[in-house]
């Protein structure tokens, strides 16, 4: 499947309105943790993320997020602990000074950096994971469908 | 006094105005231990910071402590806990006047209203001029009368007041500062 | 070609409901190298789990995904079986259908989408899935303790009653610490000196503990259980060997007029000393600095100038020329103990941030005294022999002041922390010195009184309510010299007046800060530390006497303002701990750690400075003749924690993550 | 030394002493005064008790022209006006909006560069100069050093010494040959501010520092702000009312100077003080040349 017919077979279902696709990075110790906790707790929220589980935000890379937009994603969450609650100690404070420069590189890449969010969400915050998913989505919807990737690809033979 | 007033006005104006956070200020005593005027205010320098912190702004402008402050410095430099009572305080008084001159105590007003208007009229303050204005208009008119004589003959009291070159400019600044915080200290009296 | 199977679990009816997970078995099975995929009611049942043994079995499966609940609550379960049926247990994976799918949504269409999405991202992963196997270190059955104050004697002492071997390192000649110094201790008020003796000759007597005072730990190499410390003995001047503390050494310095260390310096020593009387061990140390033989030689004299103490010594034991020496030890975890030492409100300070207090005269009033110096003069063994007397005449004070918070609750001076233990002994000193000065008058000068713990409470206010001790609640402006008394100018911000008053003596609660140094330890055993130098815990909450290094410990004040049944607790805590570590002959760690790709690094070590367990080590690269060609990073799998930010950091890619490989991720995320 | 002037105006009436006397001296330590052309009043207490924008404006005027006459030091004398350039000077430094704002009501740029000095900050740096330059030793004279408030308060604005424990008064005094008296009052506030509006208070405050100085066997009272000297001087009768001890005269720092190099004591305006400096000034004519070698 070439990448193309996958962005043309992701793209936002035909029926009304559009659901854009949101791939989320999120850490193991915290997120992901309080992500479960949604669940226990039976959060509702809105189907359109798709998980990545990692050790630590620390690990996220940011060609991953350069990656999913190519893949198709509308959005991206990036979510580990709080400052200083970080597993790894100091994991999420060199992921946060990464992410502060990948916003440059978006902004410079002409991608609307309101496309990605970082968040904090720690093993107890089932409730803001929630809010957190159904806020990007909403935000995300109203940027519309990314398919600046899609010209891109057009554009170049 | 009701206990349900809101904390927040005075509390984030002076916040926005001089950057003094008062909620700081834990009460420890410090500043109002080392007051030189302490032992004459009825609200000392701590019970300044109280009352701005739990919203009784009333209090604060109805006696004259925050007019006996000398301005020394004491309290800012011993505050184990990075305030600024001295500074709050002129925060207060340029408030105060802002809000109802006549609240201030009489010859203090008297005073402080003179000398700026020595400096609007001549750039520079000339003592005699700042004595004969201020017991004009000040009450305590004959204190200190006898102090003048004195003076005059230690040839500590220049008699010609002269002007600096450039009045106009000192002239405009005094306006244009008085307009923008509409105290009264200005032309007319 | 992999051969995946998938299987997806019911959850009885808590998957079921919402997702088709019929049609995400269905939907899966068409994955390329997908063999096998069903859905079940139970995966985790047995007969669940037996369904997955028999599949590895029957279609030689390459790597097993089980789309059910998070990973966290059953992924050791199905590892477990995929073991068990022969087939490397990281070869499975689990996609989580349930908590973060089934139990969050409503609409079936959506919530099966989301299922099959979620299932194929996992299957792609598992198809780059290498097998591994946990790691297993070696394990030193060994401990070293840094500092012999009350809380590193306690953590030697379990660990040694334990069966373990113990290194105590002390920098001081003589264990003993803070505590030894006091007189007598709150809430009991029993003699400290009493119950810490004997536990000093316990260590020093424990056929498992070994003693190195008067030395200070060099260097830390290595990593949990497999720890390399070098010690530096320093020179003693006395042989440890043939000395058998009689003293007659001290008896002859000319020397004596030392301020006491052990007295806060209102006692005196000789050159040649033993701290104090019950010093363990019951050796003298030299103090070349203030030795007349050590000085003349320092000037460069020829001449031998002095050395009574040697020619006093029966033993022969004096020996000038002891150098430092250097001793290796080898052990499996370490404790750091190093206590703290107090603010001094001198001029002197090591940062400008911490100057101040030229309103107090900056401990320039020779009645104005801290703290420490108050135990000394309370206690039986001090040097006025627990007469309370005034050090500039040796009078008895009749009015004496404390003031609490000096230098603590101040960030003006950086220390915005509460010390935690002043409030208490300030009570503890009004009362002693109403227990000897009847007719005296203990007033208190405080902001709060923090007195929290069993039995706390209770002891302030019988220092109010019956040995009348004057409580004011304000802090002090100034206070100076006038003739023979101290002025204070205070005020009482609860009647609202000023006070001035005179004092005989003035007693500063000073702020406990870490000791000196601090900064250098940490960066050796590479734990971190707080700003002001307290050593950071691992969890404040839940793994409060670990550090971030795995293997290093923390106890008693050096972590922050603790008192002694506080710091004891805590040793005895980490004891425990490391008894458990050491009651392994390996340890077993989840094989997620980094790995250095060596021939494309270009040793840039960013990936080292991004490292916070210190895991990445310089790895030399020789040719066959044994030259150096160049030098790569390598991670050391005993210390790495698996994080992964040196990957994320690395500018040539060469880092790896078992388990989180760049190519599992970018397949998981190419199946988005 | 060459260094930008700010007098004030109390230099120019009330403490024209301080003037005159700094003024004599100051060629024969080099020490070179350039006057900003066209100065203004500082604004004093009044300006900054009433409105804080006037209290920065006024001396921001000041600034602004000695930075326009090229000057990187200014000497305020007077400790008020001292305080006043200083804090006016600190705050448009480290507020740029109030920089903005302040410059639009000058009508002229304003980027406080210039550092404003205190006069013992200044003569403090120049001890080495004062000594060699001194004639007369003020030996056996026991003097207590006064700072009262703004010298060194608060202490981010008077940064140039301890705030607590100040000790440039007391080292041009040794460097005049004078010994400086231990005593607790020197940092207490005098009342300035109010010496007009509330005379009560003033002498309250005034007689603790005065009945301090006479407790520490001072001679006499040394002080670097008009201020100051007007309310220990003048006020000095009113304050000792029904005390017992001598009267303590009040004497500027610069006169001290003053008279060490060997100055009359008449043209270093010893004659304006209330407190009668005669038996002071006996004192040290009275010192034998030879005992002041020793
Ligand atoms: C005035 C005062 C009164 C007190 N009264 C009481 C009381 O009544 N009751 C009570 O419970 N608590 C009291 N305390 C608190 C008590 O002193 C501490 O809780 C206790 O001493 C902490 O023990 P520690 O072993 O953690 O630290 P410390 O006693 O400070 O011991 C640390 C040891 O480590 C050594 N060391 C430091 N750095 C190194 C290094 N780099 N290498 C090797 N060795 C090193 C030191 O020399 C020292 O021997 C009082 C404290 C003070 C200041
Ligand atoms: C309102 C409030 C807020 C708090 N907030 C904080 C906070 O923010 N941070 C913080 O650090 N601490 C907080 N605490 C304190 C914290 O709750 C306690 O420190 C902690 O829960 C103590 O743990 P425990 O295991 O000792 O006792 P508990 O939590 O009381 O557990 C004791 C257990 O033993 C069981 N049990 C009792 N008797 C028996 C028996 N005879 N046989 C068998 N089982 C028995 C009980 O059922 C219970 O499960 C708070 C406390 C309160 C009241
Ligand atoms: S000294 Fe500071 S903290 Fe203490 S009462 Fe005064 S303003 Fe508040
Ligand atoms: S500045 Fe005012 S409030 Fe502060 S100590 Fe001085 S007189 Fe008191
Ligand atoms: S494996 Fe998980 S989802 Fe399946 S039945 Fe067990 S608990 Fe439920
Ligand atoms: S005299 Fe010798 S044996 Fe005795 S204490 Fe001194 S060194 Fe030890
Ligand atoms: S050599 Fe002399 S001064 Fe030195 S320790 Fe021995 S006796 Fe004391
Ligand atoms: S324990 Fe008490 S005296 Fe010590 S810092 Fe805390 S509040 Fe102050
Ligand atoms: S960051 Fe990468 S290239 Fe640099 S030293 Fe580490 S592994 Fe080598
Ligand atoms: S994965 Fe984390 S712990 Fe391991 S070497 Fe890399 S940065 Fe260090």
């Amino acid at each position: 499947m070439s990448t193309a017919t996958a962005i043309e077979n992701k793209s936002p279902a035909s029926a009304g309105r559009f659901e854009p696709r949101i791939a989320a990075f999120v850490c193991n110790w915290c997120t992901y943790t309080g992500a479960d906790l949604a669940g226990t707790s039976r959060v509702q929220m809105m189907p359109n993320v798709r998980m990545v589980r990692l050790p630590c935000t620390g690990r996220i890379d940011t060609a991953f997020i350069i990656k999913a937009f190519e893949r198709g994603a509308d959005g991206v969450i990036v979510s580990g602990c709080h400052p200083g609650d970080c597993h790894y100690s100091e994991g999420n404070y060199h992921a946060r000074r990464r992410f502060a420069m990948f916003k440059e590189l978006m902004n410079f890449m002409g991608i609307d950096e309101r496309r990605v969010t970082f968040s904090w969400v720690s093993a107890s915050e089932g409730r803001k994971w929630g809010d957190v998913v159904d806020e990007t989505i909403e935000r995300v919807r109203a940027l519309g469908p990314f398919d600046d990737y899609k010209t891109l690809l057009e554009e170049t033979p | 006094m009701s206990h349900n007033e809101n904390t927040q006005g005075l509390l984030s104006e002076l916040r926005q105005q001089t950057g003094q956070n008062a909620a700081r200020c834990y009460q420890c005593g410090k500043c109002s231990a080392g007051c030189p005027m302490a032992q004459e205010m009825s609200l000392r320098p701590h019970d300044i910071m109280r009352a701005i912190a739990s919203g009784h702004e009333q209090r604060l402008f109805e006696g004259d402590s925050i007019w006996l402050c000398l301005t020394c410095e004491t309290c800012t430099a011993r505050c184990p806990n990075e305030c600024d009572p001295a500074r709050v305080i002129d925060f207060l008084r340029e408030k105060a006047l802002a809000k109802n001159p006549k609240k201030a105590p009489r010859p203090i007003r008297a005073f402080h209203k003179a000398f700026i208007r020595q400096i609007r009229t001549h750039g520079r303050v000339y003592e005699m001029g700042l004595i004969a204005d201020y017991k004009l208009s000040g009450g305590a008119l004959f204190q200190d009368v006898s102090a003048a004589p004195g003076m005059m003959a230690r040839g500590k009291l220049a008699l010609m007041p002269s002007t600096i070159d450039g009045i106009a400019d000192v002239r405009r600044i005094v306006d244009a500062c008085l307009a923008k915080s509409h105290g009264d200290h200005g032309e007319e009296a | 070609m992999s051969r995946i199977g998938v299987f997806v679990c019911h959850c009885g009816e808590n998957i079921a409901r919402t997702v088709d997970t019929a049609a995400v078995a269905q939907e899966c099975g068409k994955l390329p190298g997908v063999i096998h995929s069903v859905d079940y009611k139970y995966m985790c049942s047995d007969p669940g789990q037996l369904m997955v043994k028999q599949a590895i079995a029957e279609h030689k499966l390459t790597g097993v995904v089980v789309a059910a609940c998070s990973p966290h609550m059953h992924e050791k379960t199905f590892r477990r079986a995929t073991a068990g049926a022969g087939l490397n247990p990281f070869l499975c994976e689990m996609a989580n259908v349930r908590e973060h799918c089934s139990w969050i949504h409503e609409s079936r269409t959506a919530a099966t989408e989301k299922a099959i999405d979620a299932t194929r991202m996992i299957v792609e992963k598992v198809k780059r899935n290498a097998p591994l196997s946990p790691i297993h270190i070696p394990v030193t059955r060994r401990a070293l303790v840094i500092g012999g104050g009350i809380a590193g004697i306690q953590a030697a002492l379990d660990i040694a009653d334990g069966g373990r071997e113990v290194v105590l390192v002390e920098k001081e000649p003589s264990i003993g610490g803070h505590m030894s110094q006091l007189s007598e201790t709150f809430p009991t008020l029993d003699c400290s000196q009493c119950i810490l003796t004997p536990r000093m000759v316990e260590a020093f007597q424990h056929p498992r503990i070994k003693l190195y005072t008067y030395s200070e730990v060099e260097s830390v190499d290595g990593y949990i259980g497999n720890f390399k410390v070098t010690i530096r003995k320093k020179a003693r001047s006395v042989d440890e060997a043939n000395c058998n503390g009689c003293g007659a050494c001290q008896a002859v310095c000319p020397n004596k007029k030392i301020p006491s260390e052990f007295d806060a310096g209102l006692g005196k020593r000789s050159a040649i000393y033993v701290p104090f009387p019950q010093a363990v061990p019951n050796i003298p140390v030299i103090d070349r600095e203030r030795c007349s033989y050590f000085r003349a030689k320092a000037k460069g004299s020829t001449k031998v100038v002095c050395g009574k103490c040697a020619e006093a010594c029966g033993k022969g034991a004096v020996h000038f020329d002891q150098q430092d020496t250097l001793v290796t030890e080898d052990v499996g975890a370490i404790v750091v103990a190093t206590g703290y030492r107090l603010y001094d409100i001198g001029k002197d300070q090591d940062s400008e941030l911490l100057k101040g207090y030229g309103e107090y005269g900056y401990g320039t009033v020779p009645d104005v005294i801290d703290g420490m110096q108050f135990e000394r003069l309370a206690s039986a063994s001090g040097p006025t022999a627990g007469k309370i007397l005034r050090p500039s005449d040796g009078k008895e004070p009749t009015s004496v002041v404390f003031l609490q918070c000096i230098g603590s609750r101040d960030p003006s001076k950086g220390i915005e922390y509460c010390s935690k233990i002043c409030c208490m002994y300030v009570a503890k000193h009004t009362m002693l010195y109403k227990h000897k000065v009847h007719h005296g008058q203990a007033t208190v000068f405080y902001m709060d009184i923090r007195a929290a713990g069993k039995g706390y409470d209770e002891f302030t206010r019988r220092a109010i309510e019956e040995d009348g001790a004057r409580y004011v609640r304000g802090r002090v402006s100034r206070l100076y010299r006038d003739g023979e008394v101290i002025k204070i100018l205070g005020f009482d911000t609860l009647s609202g007046e000023p006070i001035e008053m005179d004092a005989d003596m003035v007693v500063l609660a000073t702020a406990m800060r870490p000791q000196a140094g601090m900064a250098e330890l940490a960066q050796k055993l590479s734990v971190s530390y707080d700003k002001h130098g307290f050593i950071n815990e691992a969890h404040p909450k839940l793994r409060p006497v670990e550090t971030n290094t795995a293997g290093v410990f923390v106890a008693g004040a050096c972590q922050s303002p603790r008192d002694i049944p506080d710091s004891v607790a805590m040793a005895s805590a980490t004891a425990s701990k490391i008894l458990g570590l050491l009651s392994n002959e390996q340890l077993e760690r989840e094989p997620t750690v980094a790995r250095v790709d060596e021939s494309t690094c270009s040793a840039c070590f960013h990936c080292e400075r991004v490292c916070a367990y210190g895991a990445v080590e310089h790895k030399d690269i020789r040719d066959r003749s044994g030259n150096l060609v160049r030098v790569v990073a390598s991670v050391n799998k005993g210390v790495c924690q698996g994080c992964g930010t040196c990957l994320a950091t690395c500018p040539s890619k060469s880092l790896e993550l078992d388990g989180f490989t760049d190519a599992q991720i970018h397949a998981a995320i190419m199946a988005f | 030394m060459k260094i930008g002037y700010f007098p004030g105006c109390s230099l120019h009436s009330t403490g024209r002493e301080f003037n005159e006397s700094l003024r004599l001296f100051a060629p024969a330590i080099g020490l070179e005064l350039e006057e900003i052309k066209d100065w203004n009043c500082c604004g004093a207490t009044s300006a900054h008790a009433t409105n804080h924008l006037l209290s920065i404006a006024l001396p921001a005027r000041s600034l602004a022209l000695a930075e326009e006459q090229g000057m990187s030091e200014v000497l305020a004398p007077c400790a008020a006006c001292y305080s006043r350039l200083r804090t006016a000077s600190v705050e448009l430094r480290e507020n740029p909006s109030l920089q903005k704002e302040v410059s639009e009501v000058l009508e002229r740029p304003i980027a406080a560069t210039a550092e404003v000095r205190s006069i013992s900050e200044v003569l403090s740096r120049m001890t080495a100069d004062i000594r060699g330059a001194v004639v007369q030793p003020l030996a056996g004279l026991k003097l207590a050093c006064y700072y009262g408030c703004l010298l060194v308060r608060p202490p981010k604005i008077a940064s140039f010494e301890d705030s607590e424990m100040p000790t440039s008064l007391e080292g041009i005094v040794s460097a005049c040959g004078a010994e400086a008296v231990h005593w607790d009052r020197k940092l207490d506030c005098c009342g300035g501010g109010m010496s007009l509006s509330r005379t009560g208070s003033v002498i309250r405050l005034g007689r603790s520092i005065v009945s301090d100085a006479q407790k520490a066997g001072a001679h006499a009272i040394v002080v670097a702000c008009p201020m100051c000297h007007s309310n220990l001087d003048f006020r000095q009768r009113a304050m000792l009312k029904g005390q017992e001890g001598e009267v303590v005269p009040v004497l500027y720092i610069t006169q001290i100077v003053g008279l060490a190099l060997g100055l009359e004591p008449e043209k270093l305006g010893l004659r304006r003080h209330f407190v009668k400096t005669a038996p002071f000034i006996q004192r040290i004519t009275t010192v034998p040349a030879t005992a002041q070698e020793a």
